[in-house]
C-alpha cells in the first residue's frame, strides 16, 4: 500500500447470491487522481464502488480509508468524506434543485457554510442555477446527473467515486460532464473514481485505469497505457483473456 | 433481406418514462427464422424494447407489425403467446418459492381457468417440462426450490421455460434478453447451442446481448441503438466495425 | 339552510379528526411505505395517557396534554425500534410488516383494556359548553380548538418539512430511500423520530375525541380505518392531500346522513374509498 | 392428509382426556359444593354492566354462603365471558354445562348471550335465568329458560303510554342504537305509541359504538319533534346527551331503563337536566346492599341489572332450598314463584318463565341528580 | 364429552374457514381481509332459508354457497384491479360494508336482534341435533372442504395461483390473464366460507351480525398465517391452536376480567413474534 492512498479496497470479495460479484479485488484511489473502472457488462465495477461505500457486504477482504481499516456504513461515508454519485440519475425528484443540493451538505449542521457551497455548486453548473426553485422532476436527463453530481460536490468530498455519469446522456452533455468532473479534480483536488462504459470520453482526463473482467482485475493501465495498448478496443470486444 | 420475411417490425416505436424516450421513433424488422440481435451502450432501450414487445410496457406512440398483417398499438402481456411470442427476463423472473420443475410446468398449462382447473394431462407436459430442464441440465435440481438455485441456474431455469412453452406450440419468436450475462463458460456454450437449435428448428430469435463474440458467432443480423434511436444495422462482421456503432460503445 | 350548514359544520369537525390521524398516517407512510395498522390505538394510547395524567393525577391540562401527546409519540417511537425497524432491517415486505402492525395494535389495545377496563371515559370536564353560532348553526369551544389544533398541526408540519433539515431529510428519504443513506442520513434514526411524531400526532387526536366525546380502548381501529381512508383519497404519501381526503370524508359522511340513514355511515365511508381506488386510485393531489 | 387428521384427533384426544381428568377431580371430594356458571360480557363494549351484575351475583353467593348455604352446601360461582357474541356464550355454556357441571347458570347480559346458550341448557336440563335479556324471542326459548327482566315490549308500552297520556305529546321522534335491547325497546314503544294516536316525526339509529351522532340529531332537530325517546346505553347516552345540548335540539328526552346508570348523569353534569326515563318500579335499595356493592365494584354505579342478577341468584337458592339441586324440581320451583320480594322487584312467574307484573316509575334529572318525576 | 365435541366442532368451522382462505391468501399471495363477510352470507342464507321458509339445511346450505360465490364475483371484479396493501384494505372495506348490510338490512337479517331458532340439519330421516351427529356432519363438510382444496391448490390451476402470488407479470406474459385467475379463485375461497357459515348457524342455532366482524376476519387470517401459508394441513392446525387456545386459557387461572383480553394480547404477541421470527407460519411454504 501506497502512501498516497486515500481509499484503498484490500483483496475485497462480494458475494451476490453465492456468486462472486467481486474476487479478491485490490484497487486503489490515490489522492488527486482521477481512476476509471472499466469492463465489460457484469464485470463488478459498480460493485467496487458499492463495497466501498457499505452497499454491498463484504465477504473478504478491507476497505481501508487514508491507510487505516474501517468498516464502510452508507450514511457515515459523506460524513469521512467520501461521496457516492450513483448510477440512473438517482436525484430526490419531489425537491427542489436547491433542496437537492442542500440535502448534500446534510451533515453540516452550519446554515451558512451550506448556503455557500450551495451557491458554489451553482455557480459550477449554470444550467442548475436558472432553475434552483424546480422541482427537480421538471429536469432533463443531463441536467438530473449534473444535479446528482452537483449534491455529491456540495459535501466537499475528498474522494468521489461516480457510477456510469455518462449513462443516457446525449455526446455533447457528456462532454460537459466530463469537463466539469476534471475542472473539480483540478480546482479542488479532490480524487474520483469513475465506473464509465463510454471510454473514450474518459481517455483526456484518467490518470490511471483499472480493468474488470468477471470480479477480478484483469488489467490495470496508466493513462498512456491506455491510449497506446489497445485495451479498449478488447474491452469493447469482449476479448479479455481472464 | 426482402420485406416479406419480416416476421415483427416496429414502425415509430415510442416509450417515455418521466421526460426521458428510452425508445424513440424506432422503426426496424426482424427476420423470420434467423438470430436478430440488437445491441447497444447501457440505457440504450435495448429492454425496454422487449418489456413493450411483451406488454409489460404500454407502446406511447408507433405501433409494432405481425407477420406483415397484424398491427398493435397496445400490447397486453398474456396475449404474448397467442403473437407466437415468448421472452425471458434479463432481472431473471423465477417464481422463486415453487419448485424448479413448477417453474416450467405452470406455463404448460391450459390458459382458460376452467381448462387449468380440470386439466388432467400431466404426463405429457412432464415429458416437456423433463425435456427442457435436460436440456438445460437442471433435471437432476427440479424437486428443490426456484430460490436455492445460483444465479447461473436460475438463468438457466429461465431459459428452459421459454424453450418448454415454444417446444410444444407454435411459439415463432423468442425473446432472449441477456442470456449470457453472469454465465459461466460451460454454461454459455450450452445456451448458444439451444439459441442455434431454436433457430435450426425455423424460428426467429431476437437476442440482447453485450458479448461481441457471442453475438458474432450466434447472430444472422445486428440491429444497433443508441439512446433509444436505431443506430445501424447489417451482419456482424461489418456492423461490429462500423465507426459510429464503436464510437457509440466507447465514446467519441 | 340551517340544517345544511350544520350538516357542512359537522362534516368539518369529524374531518379535522380525520385530518389529524391521516396526518400522521401519512407522514409515516410516505418514510416507510407500509400500513401502519397500530397507528390507531396510539389515538387510544394519547386519550389514555391524558386520563391518567390529568384525572386521576390531577396534573395541569396544558401539562397532560403535551405529556400524553409525548407519550404517544414514545409509544409509537418503541414500536418502530421493538419490532418494524428489525423488519426493514431483514427487508421484510409490506405485507409481513403489515400484519406485525397488527400484532402490535392488537396487543397494545388489549393491554389498554386490562389496564383502564373497557369503561368509557369523558375528559371534558365542562358542562352545557357555551355554542358559538356559525352561519346557522353551532359549534363548541371544543370543536373550535379541535379545528384548530388540526390545522395548526398541518401548517406546523409543513413547516417542519419545508422548512428544516429533517425536514428535508424526511422528505428525501420518501422520496428515495437508498439515495439519502448515501447522503449521509441515518435514515433509520429519522424514520425513528418520524414515528415519534407521526404517532404523537394520533395521540393528539386521541385527546381531543376525549375532549369531544370520550376515551374507550377499541376506539383506535375506527379512528385509524378513517385515518387511511382519508390518506388514500386524498393521495397517500401527500400530507396537504390526506388532509383534504379528510375533510372531503367528514363532509360527505355527515351530508350523505341527509340522504341515508346514519347507520349505514361506515359502509358510506368505504364505498367512498373504493370508488376512488377503482376510479382516482391516485387521490386528489397526485404525490 | 392423513397426518392432519391423525394430529387434529390426537389434539382432541388429549383435550378431552385433560378435561375429563379436571372433572373427575373436581368431583371427587367436593360433593358439598352446589356449582352455578354466570355468564355475561366480561369485555367488549357492554363489560362496564357486565362487571356490575357480576359483582352483585358475587354479594348474593357470598351472603347465602355466610347464611350456612343451601341445605348446607355451599355455592360456587363459576364466572365465564360471553362477550355479548352468540359463539362466545355457547362456549362458556359449554364449558360450564359439560365440565363444570353447574345446576345453573346465571345469564347472559345480550339477548344473543341468552338466545346461543337457551338450547344448550335446554337439552341439558340446565337451568338458565337471565337478568338482562329483555328480547321477546326468549319467551318461547325453552322450558328451562327464565329471566327475570321483564320483556322489552313492557317498558316500550308503558313509556309509550306515559308519554302520550301522561306528558300529552303528540310528535315524537326516535333515537335509538343498533342493539338487539335497543331495537326492542324502541319498537315496541313505536307501535304503542302510534296506537295511541301520536306521530314519529324522526326515526334515526347509531351502531351501538358511534360516538358521533351528531348528523342523527341534526336531522331530528330539523323534524322539530316535541320529544324525543331516545334509547341507548351509558356511552351513546352521554355523548347524545351533550351532542343535543350542543346542537341546541330543545325538545326533552325520554329514555329508557339503562339511564339508571349514575355515570351517566355524573359524566353530563347539566347537560342531562330535564331528561326522564323508566325505571322498573322497585322499592329504593336497601341501605345495606348499596353499600355492600359499592365494595365489590369500588365505584358509586349501580346499573340496572346489577340488582336483578343478585335477585336471580337469591331467587335460585331459594327454590333450592326446597327443591334440592335436581334441576327438573327447581324447574318447577321457579314456575312456581309467586310475589317473590327482590330488591329489584317482587316476581311472578308465568308460565313461559318471563315475569308477570312489570312496574316501572319515571325518573326525572334534575341538578345532575336523576329524582322520581313529579 | 359434549364440551370436546362442541370444541372439536368450532375447531372444524374454523378449519373449513382457514382451508378456504388459504386459497386466497396463502396460495395466490393476495391478503383478503374480509372472509367474514362470505362466511357471514352463508350463516344468514340458512338461518334466513330455514327459519323463514322452512328450507332444508343442505338445500339451504347450496343456496349459501351460490349466494356468497355470486357476491364473491361481484366483490372480486373489482378487487382483481388491487394487490398488496391496497387488497388488503378493500377487502375489508368490503367486509364492513356486508356487515352494514347485516346489522341494517332489518327486513331480511332482524338487524342486531339476530335470528333465533335455527334448527339442526335432517337427512333421510337422520337427524344431526345431536353433538355426535353434528361433528361428524361438520367433520364430512371438513373432508370435502379439504378435497376441494387439495384438487384445486395441486391442479395446474393451482400452480398459475402460485407463480401469480411469485411474479404476476412474469406469468403474465406466457399467456394467463391473471384476473381471471384471481377472480375465479376467489369466488371459490367465498364459497368454501359460506360452508362453514351455514354449519355454524345451524349449529348455534343462532345467527346474529356480531360473529361477522372484520375482527372475525382479522382471526381466521391469524389461522392460515399461524398454520402456515400455502399449507392446507397448516390451516387445520392452525385452527386447532387457535380456537382451543382460548379455551385453555379458561383453565389458566387467570383473572376473570383479563382473561378474554389476554387472548387478545397472546394472539397480538404471536402474529408479532411470528413476523419477526417465522413468517411463514408453523407448516408454510410461503413468506409473505
Amino acid at each position: 500500500m501506497k502512501k498516497e492512498d486515500l481509499l484503498h479496497l484490500k483483496g475485497v470479495s462480494v458475494l451476490y447470491g453465492g456468486v462472486k460479484a467481486l474476487d479478491k479485488v485490490d484497487v486503489s484511489l490515490r489522492r488527486g487522481e482521477i481512476v476509471a473502472l472499466m469492463g465489460p457488462n457484469g464485470a463488478g465495477k459498480s460493485t467496487v464502488l458499492k463495497a466501498a461505500f457499505g452497499l454491498a457486504p463484504l465477504a473478504s477482504g478491507q476497505v481501508m480509508l487514508e491507510g487505516r481499516p474501517f468498516t464502510p456504513v452508507v450514511h457515515e461515508m459523506v460524513r469521512r468524506g467520501v461521496v457516492l454519485v450513483p448510477q440512473g440519475r438517482r436525484v430526490f425528484t419531489r425537491l427542489s434543485i436547491e433542496e437537492n443540493l442542500e440535502i448534500g451538505a446534510y451533515f453540516l449542521k452550519d446554515r451558512e457554510e451550506t448556503a455557500r457551497r450551495v451557491e458554489e455548486a451553482l455557480a459550477f453548473f449554470p444550467a442548475l442555477k436558472k432553475k434552483r426553485k424546480l422541482k427537480a422532476r421538471a429536469l432533463s436527463g443531463g441536467e438530473q446527473q449534473m444535479l446528482a453530481i452537483a449534491r455529491g460536490l456540495v459535501a466537499g468530498p475528498r474522494a468521489l467515486l461516480l457510477d456510469e455519469p455518462s449513462l443516457g446522456l446525449s455526446p455533447k452533455i457528456i462532454k460537459e460532464v466530463f469537463a466539469k468532473i476534471k475542472e473539480i479534480n483540478e480546482s479542488k483536488g479532490t480524487s474520483v473514481m469513475v465506473v464509465e462504459h463510454n471510454l473514450k470520453s474518459l481517455l483526456g482526463i484518467v490518470d490511471r485505469a483499472y480493468v474488470l473482467d468477471k470480479g477480478k482485475v484483469v488489467a490495470e493501465e496508466t493513462a498512456e497505457g491506455l491510449r497506446t495498448s489497445g485495451i479498449l478496443e478488447r474491452v469493447f470486444m469482449g476479448k479479455l483473456e481472464t | 433481406m426482402t420485406k416479406t420475411d419480416a416476421i415483427l417490425k416496429t414502425k415509430g416505436l415510442t416509450k417515455r418514462f418521466d421526460g426521458v424516450r428510452a425508445v424513440d421513433d424506432l422503426s426496424i424488422s426482424i427476420a423470420k427464422g434467423k438470430v436478430t440481435s440488437v445491441i447497444g451502450p447501457n440505457g440504450s432501450g435495448k429492454t425496454t424494447l422487449t418489456n413493450v414487445l411483451s406488454g409489460l410496457a404500454e407502446i406511447d406512440g408507433g405501433c409494432v407489425v405481425l407477420h406483415g398483417t397484424v398491427t398493435l398499438k397496445k400490447i397486453r402481456p398474456f396475449d404474448m403467446p397467442s403473437y407466437g411470442m415468448a421472452r425471458t427476463f434479463q432481472e431473471v423472473r423465477l417464481f422463486e418459492q415453487m419448485p424448479v420443475i413448477d417453474n416450467v410446468l405452470v406455463v404448460l398449462t391450459e390458459r382458460s381457468v376452467f381448462g387449468a382447473l380440470f386439466e388432467r394431462h400431466g404426463a405429457f407436459h412432464e415429458r416437456q417440462a423433463e425435456e427442457a430442464l435436460k436440456k438445460v441440465g437442471l433435471w437432476e435440481k427440479r424437486g428443490g426450490l426456484a430460490s436455492g438455485l445460483s444465479y447461473g441456474q436460475r438463468k438457466l431455469l429461465e431459459i428452459a421455460r421459454v424453450l418448454a412453452v415454444s417446444a410444444g406450440r407454435q411459439m415463432d419468436i423468442i425473446i432472449f434478453d441477456e442470456p449470457f450475462a453472469g454465465l459461466f463458460p460451460k454454461m454459455v456454450k450450452t445456451v448458444s447451442s439451444i439459441i442455434r437449435e431454436l433457430r435450426d428448428e425455423g424460428r426467429t430469435v431476437i437476442l440482447i446481448e453485450h458479448n461481441m463474440d457471442l453475438i458474432r458467432e450466434l447472430s444472422d443480423h445486428v440491429i444497433v441503438m443508441d439512446s433509444g434511436r436505431f443506430l445501424a444495422e447489417g451482419s456482424p462482421a461489418e456492423v461490429l466495425e462500423r465507426r459510429d456503432v464503436i464510437e457509440a460503445y466507447l465514446g467519441e | 339552510m340551517e340544517i345544511l350548514s350544520q350538516l357542512i359544520l359537522n362534516g368539518v369537525m369529524a374531518g379535522a379528526l380525520y385530518a389529524l390521524m391521516a396526518l400522521g398516517f401519512n407522514l409515516i407512510y410516505g418514510v416507510t411505505r407500509f400500513f401502519n395498522l397500530a397507528h390507531g390505538v396510539l389515538a387510544a394510547i394519547g386519550g389514555y395517557a391524558f386520563f391518567t395524567l390529568s384525572k386521576m393525577l390531577g396534573l395541569n391540562i396544558y401539562l397532560s396534554v403535551a405529556t400524553g401527546v409525548a407519550i404517544a409519540g414514545l409509544a409509537g417511537y418503541g414500536f418502530d425500534r421493538l419490532v418494524y425497524s428489525k423488519l426493514r432491517k431483514r427487508k421484510a415486505s409490506n405485507l409481513v410488516l403489515l400484519v406485525a402492525s397488527l400484532g402490535v395494535f392488537t396487543t397494545a389495545q388489549a393491554a389498554l383494556s386490562i389496564i383502564f377496563t373497557s369503561q368509557f371515559q369523558t375528559l371534558s370536564e365542562t358542562a352545557g359548553q357555551e355554542a358559538l353560532s356559525v352561519l346557522g348553526g353551532v359549534v363548541t369551544r371544543t370543536q373550535v380548538i379541535i379545528i384548530f389544533s388540526s390545522l395548526a398541526s398541518m401548517l406546523g408540519l409543513a413547516a417542519l418539512l419545508n422548512g428544516t433539515s429533517f425536514g428535508k431529510a424526511v422528505r428525501a428519504i420518501s422520496d428515495d430511500e437508498e439515495v439519502a443513506r448515501m447522503v449521509g442520513i441515518n435514515t433509520g434514526r429519522v424514520t425513528g423520530y418520524v414515528f415519534f411524531i407521526g404517532s404523537a400526532l394520533a395521540g393528539l387526536a386521541g385527546i381531543l375525541v376525549g375532549f369531544d366525546t370520550g376515551i374507550q380502548p377499541t376506539m383506535g381501529m375506527g379512528l385509524l380505518l378513517k385515518g387511511v381512508i382519508a390518506s388514500i383519497i386524498g393521495g397517500v404519501g401527500n400530507i396537504y392531500g390526506g388532509v383534504l381526503g379528510a375533510f372531503l370524508l367528514g363532509l360527505v359522511e355527515n351530508l350523505g346522513i341527509w340522504m341515508i340513514p346514519g347507520e349505514w355511515k361506515d359502509a358510506v365511508s368505504f364505498l367512498l374509498l373504493i370508488v376512488f381506488l377503482v376510479f382516482r386510485p391516485q387521490g386528489i393531489i397526485k404525490r | 392428509m392423513k397426518k392432519t387428521f391423525k394430529a387434529l384427533f390426537g389434539v382432541i384426544a388429549l383435550i378431552s382426556l385433560a378435561a375429563g381428568c379436571s372433572k373427575s377431580g373436581k368431583e371427587a371430594g367436593e360433593a358439598n359444593i352446589i356449582r352455578i356458571g354466570s355468564v355475561g360480557p366480561l369485555t367488549s363494549d357492554l363489560a362496564y354492566i357486565g362487571e356490575n351484575m357480576k359483582a352483585a351475583v358475587e354479594l348474593a353467593s357470598d351472603e347465602i354462603n355466610s347464611a350456612g348455604g343451601i341445605k348446607g352446601k355451599k355455592i360456587e360461582i363459576i364466572y365465564e365471558d360471553g362477550k355479548c357474541d352468540p359463539k362466545e356464550a355457547a362456549n362458556a355454556a359449554n364449558k360450564l354445562i359439560n365440565i363444570d357441571k353447574v345446576t345453573a347458570i346465571i345469564g347472559g347480559l345480550c339477548s344473543s348471550e341468552t338466545l346461543a346458550m337457551a338450547p344448550l341448557a335446554e337439552k341439558s336440563k340446565v337451568i338458565l335465568l337471565s337478568a338482562g335479556s329483555t328480547n321477546p324471542g326468549i319467551t318461547n326459548a325453552g322450558d328451562y329458560i327464565f329471566r327475570n327482566v321483564p320483556s322489552d315490549s313492557f317498558q316500550g308500552v308503558y313509556a309509550a303510554k306515559y308519554v302520550r297520556t301522561k306528558l300529552n305529546k303528540q310528535r315524537v321522534a326516535l333515537l335509538k342504537c343498533l342493539s338487539d335491547w335497543c331495537l326492542g325497546v324502541n319498537d315496541s314503544f313505536k307501535a304503542e305509541f302510534v296506537r295511541l294516536g301520536g306521530e314519529i316525526v324522526g326515526e334515526e339509529a347509531f351502531p351501538q359504538d358511534s360516538r358521533d351522532l351528531r348528523g342523527q340529531l341534526v336531522k331530528i332537530k330539523a323534524a322539530n319533534p316535541e320529544l324525543v325517546y331516545f334509547v341507548s346505553y351509558t356511552e351513546g347516552t352521554i355523548v347524545g346527551l351533550r351532542q343535543m345540548r350542543e346542537l341546541g335540539v330543545k325538545a326533552p328526552v325520554f329514555g329508557a331503563d339503562a339511564w339508571s346508570d349514575p355515570k351517566i348523569w355524573e359524566s353530563v353534569k347539566g347537560d342531562g337536566d330535564g331528561a326522564m326515563y323508566l325505571e322498573p318500579a322497585n322499592k329504593a335499595y336497601p341501605e345495606g346492599f348499596v353499600d355492600a356493592l359499592s365494595k365489590k365494584t369500588g365505584g358509586k354505579e349501580i346499573n340496572v341489572y346489577a340488582p336483578r342478577a343478585y335477585d336471580a341468584l337469591k331467587i335460585l337458592a331459594s327454590v333450592m332450598e326446597t327443591a334440592g339441586t335436581d334441576t327438573v324440581l327447581i324447574k318447577k320451583g321457579i314456575y312456581g314463584v309467586a310475589d317473590y320480594k327482590g330488591i329489584a322487584d317482587n316476581y311472578t312467574f308465568d308460565a313461559n318463565g318471563d315475569i308477570k307484573n312489570a312496574d316501572y316509575s319515571v325518573r326525572e334529572v334534575r341538578g345532575g341528580k336523576a329524582a322520581g318525576a313529579k | 364429552m359434549d364440551y370436546i365435541l362442541h370444541l372439536a366442532t368450532l375447531v372444524i368451522i374454523y378449519a373449513i374457514l382457514g382451508l378456504s382462505l388459504n386459497l386466497v391468501v396463502g396460495y395466490t399471495g393476495l391478503l383478503a381481509s374480509g372472509h367474514a363477510a362470505f362466511y357471514g352470507i352463508g350463516a344468514y342464507s340458512t338461518a334466513i332459508l330455514t327459519t323463514s321458509l322452512g328450507v332444508n339445511f343442505f338445500a339451504s346450505m347450496a343456496a349459501g354457497i351460490a349466494a356468497s360465490a355470486g357476491a364473491a364475483f361481484l366483490i372480486g371484479a373489482v378487487l382483481s384491479r388491487f394487490d398488496g396493501d391496497y387488497y388488503a384494505l378493500v377487502s375489508l372495506g368490503f367486509n364492513v360494508i356486508i356487515y352494514s348490510v347485516f346489522l341494517n338490512w332489518h327486513g331480511l337479517t332482524r338487524g342486531p336482534l339476530g335470528i333465533p331458532g335455527v334448527p339442526r340439519p335432517a337427512l333421510f330421516g337422520m337427524d344431526f341435533s345431536s353433538g355426535v351427529f353434528f361433528l361428524a356432519l361438520a367433520a364430512c363438510f371438513l373432508a370435502l372442504t379439504f378435497l376441494a382444496a387439495r384438487f384445486v391448490a395441486r391442479s395446474s390451476f393451482g400452480r398459475v395461483l402460485k407463480s401469480i402470488r411469485e411474479d404476476e407479470k412474469a406469468i403474465q406474459v406466457f399467456g394467463y390473464n391473471t384476473v381471471y385467475f384471481k377472480l375465479a379463485i376467489f369466488v371459490i375461497s367465498a364459497g368454501m366460507a359460506a360452508v362453514a357459515g351455514s354449519l355454524v348457524a345451524s349449529y348455534i342455532n343462532f345467527v346474529d351480525p356480531s360473529s361477522f366482524t372484520v375482527m372475525e376476519s382479522v382471526f381466521i387470517l391469524a389461522i392460515i398465517i399461524f398454520g402456515g401459508l400455502s399449507s392446507l394441513k397448516g390451516s387445520v392446525i392452525g385452527a386447532l391452536v387457535l380456537v382451543l387456545l382460548p379455551e385453555a386459557l379458561r383453565f389458566a387461572g387467570f383473572p376473570q376480567a383479563i382473561a378474554a383480553q389476554m387472548r387478545h394480547v397472546v394472539y397480538g404477541l404471536f402474529l408479532v413474534v411470528l413476523m419477526l421470527y417465522r413468517p411463514q407460519g408453523l407448516f408454510g411454504e410461503f413468506k409473505l
